[in-house]
């Protein structure tokens, strides 16, 4: 070894090479996510899908899978070629994919999806409904036909507690709102901050719980939190099988809060094709509620696949 | 900067400072959650660490529990407690925590204790001190900046983790977390990311503190 | 330095054992005695293999062996750190396996290599742990502790101090100084030098054996290192790898008469030379005639074989060789350097012989306590006197093998005079660990190495060691141990 | 056993096809992590006044929870294993650095002037005799970083089927299929155990000098018993003198 190289690694060259190395490092991810961030104003900037690949998404809870499923084979039966992006999270995520194009259709609601939209919104007919969602709508999407079924968040209360209030399947939410004081409310998360949730409750009813629980969509968390005495009322949908048998009541919703909750297509303008709007038209012409509380209760009572189910109803209607 | 503008937005809305969903509330749901996990880690690691250490015996035994507790997913082994159990409290979250915690706080002591120089534990047991005195007045002292060191790891693994606890609907910083994703909220994730974070800052703090505290000055040797 | 020679040479810790052995026989010949011993570990291995091994009362007793020769397990099995498989252990007749296991090594010193200090306690703690131990309450404990403190050389002021503070040699006095904490009968020491550098090992050597002169331990030793047991060792038992005892013999019948091939070779090429250290400088033949002081009329000093004068200063202290042919007057501002001067009587043949090589002169210069010389011999004398020793003991240096079956006098080695490095006027104090960087970065304290570590100089108690039965008797030119 | 097996569509993978892309999830990122962790260890193990304030930023981002940081990069990545990935690489990394800077720093000094003495450059020297030496330290790291990182994947779950076998937990949870959740807990506990096997056998061959398994260590044990005082089994404790007295000394 010649003694210019003996220290090889302190001479001031390498003092900087070995600075320039770490500060790189370091450095990369930052300027990656300033770039990204300062870049666009929606952060939900995920890769486009592939051209001619309809992505069919849903949101974290059974019946949107399911009815994503339900599209995605329809659309499959006219040709068409479809990707899943099921269970991917709530409206305030799943919105935002569709606008930015990594989701091309999605299962909504239209009153739910008006609520994100619009809180302040109070339609009473469901056109009316859909013409304000349409108006708030962003311009690069579009409902198609909604189908007659409907599944609504509903407030619900446990057995114990409907027979401590009095509470019949004639009662109101109002009815509840004097027990306020004393219930602990259960829900999504997001539920706490959605018109279509604790705000509307209180600006509607008059409905302020004691504490509040945060727990899932409807699931499984929600119905053991009712189940076990933990929440006295939840937010639970009103197509959930469970109501039925653990003998909960479903109140009244006479001022509509949860308005008109058809199952509706939301859908990129420009990523679906023709023949795809005409089949998840057809779908939703048969999709009734019955045939929702059907379905779901094969997958939770029967432990049937979602995809299975959705591929005999749409053989069953003709559609698949 | 987009992460400033959330931290900004987040600490400065009067709402996260009172209340049930408020930071004080939610730091000490937090910190409960963090100390009684850790409490009973510890409860479980120490003394059989400190007792196989200072055998030297069941250190295979020790080191397979401990893979096989590492191996065990905290979040999934919180969604199957909560379903096994079919409760909200906050007994399927310590399990997890608990589990989290005890591989490192067990296997930390046991080495620590084994690493003690064997020199000055010769010499007690050959000035006839009990089995007992050694590892206590000997063995532990001289391992404590070891055995500390397993225990600030799991504190801090366990203040990170406990963040998982919210999504079964129990309290803490994760709230935050999990609320914010749920409404798109990033200002709450933001800020509650940075909560979490600086708590387990804090924690490393706090352990440094009681070393200065606890640790004999010669087996600190000043620094 | 070397004030008082006679004096420490009196208090060695031979001088002190003789006199035990004579005056007050506390417990009998043997305080530990070793039946039949083995060792065997679960996988075969045996460690010690029947050994049978008196260990004499007051005195130190060396085991020393090569690696695996089981020499630390017989140690250990003493305070039951290791139990043995076969055999038993009596201490003072008692069985050590009916005691009390931590009783027993409570009343048992143990030091080891490295120290073996409780990093987490400062110095004074370390040395008072066993006296808390035995229900001592804190303040006589460290009274204690400090008191054995000065005993082992260390300066008060590290009592406060944390190991890692201390010098390495320094542990290793700390070391000893707990072990004695308790005052106990015996005490243990594994290889307790080995991991200090030679000069430092030196002054803890000469330490020990001051310590020894002033309590009388009985002291069971383990040492790797031959040198050290011949210089240590009252008794020395060789071992062999397998656990087998070799030779149990004091040192200067090991050097004069190896029991076999195995010790021969054990204890290196050089044992004639190093046997001489057993013999005493006391009768050496010097003579004043060649030295004179400086300045002073040398006509008629020259002796014929020799072209040199010592030249004294006025105070008869050497200050070196002058040239001079027979009736010529030196030029007393051009000397040789004397070299190593050895003290008569004091030092061994060995040393004097040392000095008469090392000499640019071919003669050795030899001085008295004071330094002041007392003459001056040749090789040609310091041989002779040799040859006399030798024949003194019916051995002859050529042929130590013949003299291997000399039993008649197996006590004679009891009582050798003490090994010339206790008294090496080099000084060992200064010496010590003067590489150890935490010494030298020790500068709030500079005074602690200098002033403590002065092993050979302080002898505690010598005067009224001074008369023994040890003193060279009449029969002067022969080895002391010659006598008995 | 189809209540264990049958995965739901929603998942859009066999059983084998979520453990494949559960090993995906978390491997890749303990690789780029490594990879990224040596050039770091490297200058760090170089210049000491580095490692401390690099030590500080790992163990900050280290503080970050798995679930925080996920969220958060679902603003910049998207839903999509990416932003499994980074979080993970980065918790690697920080686990990875130390262990390497460690690793190295505890080569015998002995070993590395030997080394230096041959004539070896320092980066040489480093990838030659260092990193080879602290390849045990390195692998347990790595064993850490292969072990959390793959018990974090399943929190991708909650971010939209992000979590490869963790997403069978949330399917278990809505579909009510408990043996969903036990399949997802047990398979992933017996991948980290694989995984953390395969990385001791890979260290079993990458370091042959070493003594290895239980023999091995009775053997050790047995002569540390016979003669204990006489071997070096009593150096760990001067070695660790030596830099603090080197640090009184300056």
């Amino acid at each position: 070894m010649n003694s210019q190289r003996k220290n090889t690694w302190s001479s001031p060259r390498n003092v900087r090479l070995a600075a320039v190395v770490v500060a790189a490092v370091t450095a990369a991810p930052l300027l990656a996510s300033c770039s990204s961030s300062s870049g666009s104003k929606d952060p939900l900037a995920a890769p486009k899908a592939k051209a001619g690949t309809v992505v069919v998404g849903s949101n974290n809870f059974p019946e949107s899978i399911l009815i994503g499923d339900i599209y995605g084979e329809a659309l499959k039966a006219k040709g068409i070629k479809v990707s899943y992006k099921p269970n991917i999270g709530t409206r305030e995520t799943t919105y935002g994919m569709l606008k930015n194009g990594s989701v091309t259709v999605l299962p909504e609601y239209n009153g739910a999806l008006l609520a994100y939209l619009d809180p302040k919104a109070a339609p009473t007919t469901a056109d009316a409904t859909a013409s304000a969602i349409t108006a708030k709508l962003d311009p690069k999407l579009t409902l198609l036909n909604p189908a007659p079924a409907e599944d609504k968040d509903s407030v619900t209360v446990n057995a114990s507690t409907a027979a401590k209030y009095h509470l019949t399947a004639d009662s109101t939410i109002a009815d509840l709102a004097k027990y306020g004081g004393q219930i602990t409310f259960g829900g999504s998360p997001e539920f706490q901050k959605r018109q279509q949730g604790l705000v509307g409750l209180k600006s509607e009813y008059g409905l302020t719980p004691k504490s509040y629980k945060a727990l899932d969509v409807g699931g499984p968390l929600t119905e053991a939190a009712l189940k076990n005495d933990n929440v006295q009322a939840a937010d639970i949908f009103s197509t959930d099988v469970t109501i039925a048998q653990a003998k909960m009541v479903t109140l009244k919703d006479p001022k509509n809060l949860f308005g008109f909750e058809n199952v509706v297509p939301l859908v990129s303008k420009t990523g679906l094709p023709q023949n795809g709007v005409d089949a998840l038209n057809a779908v939703s012409a048969k999709l009734t509620t019955q045939a929702l509380l059907d379905m779901n209760a094969q997958v939770q009572n029967d432990k049937k696949d979602p995809l299975a189910v959705a591929k005999a109803w749409l053989s069953s209607a003709g559609l698949g | 900067m987009n992460i400033l503008h959330f931290l900004n937005t987040f600490f400065s809305d009067g709402a996260n400072w009172h209340g049930q969903n408020g930071i004080p509330h939610r730091l000490l749901e937090h910190l409960q959650y963090s100390a009684i996990a850790l409490a009973i880690a510890a409860a479980i690691g120490l003394p059989i660490g400190l007792f196989s250490g200072h055998t030297g015996r069941g250190g295979y035994a020790l080191s397979a529990f401990a893979t096989g507790a590492r191996a065990l997913p905290s979040f999934g082994l919180l969604v199957l407690m909560t379903v096994w159990l079919g409760e909200l409290g906050t007994t399927p979250a310590m399990i997890p925590l608990v589990a989290l915690a005890v591989a490192p706080i067990l296997v930390t002591t046991h080495e620590a204790i084994r690493s003690v120089d064997p020199a000055p534990v010769d010499a007690a047991r050959g000035m006839g001190m009990t089995s007992l005195s050694v590892l206590f007045q000997v063995e532990v002292p001289v391992a404590l900046p070891l055995i500390l060191g397993g225990l600030r790891s799991a504190a801090i693994q366990v203040v990170s983790t406990a963040t998982i606890a919210a999504y079964i609907s129990l309290g803490g910083f994760g709230r935050y977390i999990i609320d914010g994703l749920a409404s798109h909220t990033y200002a709450d994730v933001v800020g509650g990311a940075v909560l979490v974070a600086g708590l387990a800052l804090a924690t490393i703090g706090l352990f440094w503190a009681i070393g200065r505290l606890v640790v004999s000055p010669g087996v600190r040797r000043g620094c | 330095m070397a004030g008082n020679p006679d004096a420490h040479a009196l208090s060695s810790p031979r001088a002190k054992l003789a006199r035990n052995d004579l005056s007050t026989p506390r417990r009998g010949p043997t305080l530990i005695r070793i039946e039949s011993v083995t060792k065997r570990y679960a996988d075969g291995t045996v460690a010690v293999d029947d050994l049978t091994l008196d260990i004499p009362d007051g005195s130190i007793t060396v085991l020393v062996g090569p690696s695996g020769c089981g020499k630390t397990t017989t140690l250990r099995m003493i305070n039951r750190m290791i139990e043995p498989t076969g055999g038993r252990i009596l201490l003072d007749g008692q069985d050590i396996h009916q005691q009390p296991v931590n009783a027993l090594r409570r009343s048992m010193g143990y030091v080891i290599q490295n120290a073996g200090l409780f990093q987490h306690r400062t110095i004074v703690d370390n040395i008072a742990t066993v006296p808390r131990m035995l229900g001592w309450d804190r303040g006589r404990a460290r009274k204690r502790a400090m008191e054995l403190m000065e005993r082992v050389g260390l300066d008060a002021g590290l009592a406060k101090r944390y190991p890692y503070q201390l010098s390495g040699g320094q542990q290793q006095r700390v070391g000893v100084a707990r072990a004695l904490a308790a005052d106990p009968p015996v005490l243990l020491m594994d290889e307790p030098f080995s991991a200090v550098d030679p000069i430092v090992r030196k002054g803890l050597q000469a330490e020990l054996l001051r310590i020894q002169a002033e309590l009388g331990k009985t002291i069971v030793f383990v040492t790797h290192d031959i040198d050290e047991a011949i210089k240590l060792g009252n008794m020395i038992a060789v071992m062999r790898t397998g656990g087998h005892l070799a030779q149990f013999a004091p040192p200067d019948e090991l050097l004069s008469a190896p029991a076999d091939a195995f010790v021969e070779d054990f204890l290196g090429t050089d044992r004639g030379i190093r046997r001489l250290s057993f013999f005493t400088s006391a009768g050496l033949d010097v003579t004043t005639e060649p030295v004179v002081t400086t300045g002073a009329d040398a006509a008629g000093h020259v002796l014929p074989e020799l072209p040199f004068l010592l030249v004294t200063d006025a105070d008869g202290k050497p200050l070196g060789w002058a040239r001079a042919e027979q009736g010529e007057q030196p030029d007393y501002a051009d000397l040789l350097p004397h070299g190593r001067p050895f003290v008569l009587g004091r030092e061994s043949l060995r040393d004097a012989l040392d000095c008469a090589v090392l000499s640019p002169t071919g003669w050795a210069v030899a001085v008295d306590g004071t330094g002041r010389v007392a003459g001056v011999t040749s090789q040609e004398t310091i041989a002779t006197a040799i040859r006399e020793a030798h024949a003194a003991r019916k051995t002859k240096p050529a042929e130590p093998g013949s003299a291997a079956a000399d039993p008649a006098n197996p006590a004679a080695a009891e009582d050798p005079v003490n090994p010339a490095e206790a008294a090496d006027p080099a000084n060992p104090a200064a010496a010590e660990d003067p590489v150890n960087p935490a010494d030298a970065a020790d500068a709030e304290a500079p005074a602690d190495t200098a002033a403590t570590e002065t092993p050979a100089d302080t002898p505690a108690a010598p005067g009224p060691d001074a008369p023994g039965p040890d003193t060279p008797d009449g029969d002067a030119g022969h080895p002391v141990r010659a006598t008995r | 056993m189809s209540a264990y097996f049958d995965i739901p569509s929603d998942l859009q993978h066999s059983y084998l096809g979520l453990i494949a892309l559960h090993l995906q999830e978390a491997l890749l990122p303990v690789l780029f992590g490594l990879l990224i962790a040596l050039p770091i260890a490297l200058v760090c193990a170089r210049f000491g006044w580095l490692y401390p304030p690099v030590l500080w930023v790992t163990t900050v981002l280290y503080a970050i929870p798995s679930l925080a940081f996920f969220v958060v990069l679902l603003d910049y990545t998207g839903d999509s294993t990416t932003t499994v990935e980074i979080p993970l690489t980065v918790y690697s990394l920080v686990l990875l650095v130390p262990a390497i800077v460690e690793g190295t720093r505890a080569v015998s000094p002995d070993t590395v002037a030997a080394a230096t003495a041959m004539g070896f450059g320092s980066l040489r020297r480093f990838v030659q005799v260092e990193l080879p030496i602290a390849v045990p330290a390195i692998m347990a790291g790595l064993r850490l970083a292969a072990v959390s990182s793959i018990s974090l994947v399943s929190v991708g779950a909650i971010i939209g089927n992000e979590g490869a076998l963790g997403n069978l937990l949330h399917d278990g949870q809505i579909y009510h299929r408990n043996p969903l959740i036990v399949t997802s807990v047990v398979t992933t506990a017996l991948l980290a155990i694989v995984v953390d096997g395969l990385l001791v056998g890979l260290q079993v061959l990458l370091t042959p000098w070493q003594p290895h398994g239980r023999r091995a260590a009775r053997r050790a044990r047995t002569a540390a018993a016979v003669e204990p005082a006489t071997e070096a089994e009593l150096r760990p404790g001067q070695e660790a003198d030596a830099p603090v007295l080197e640090d009184a000394a300056r």
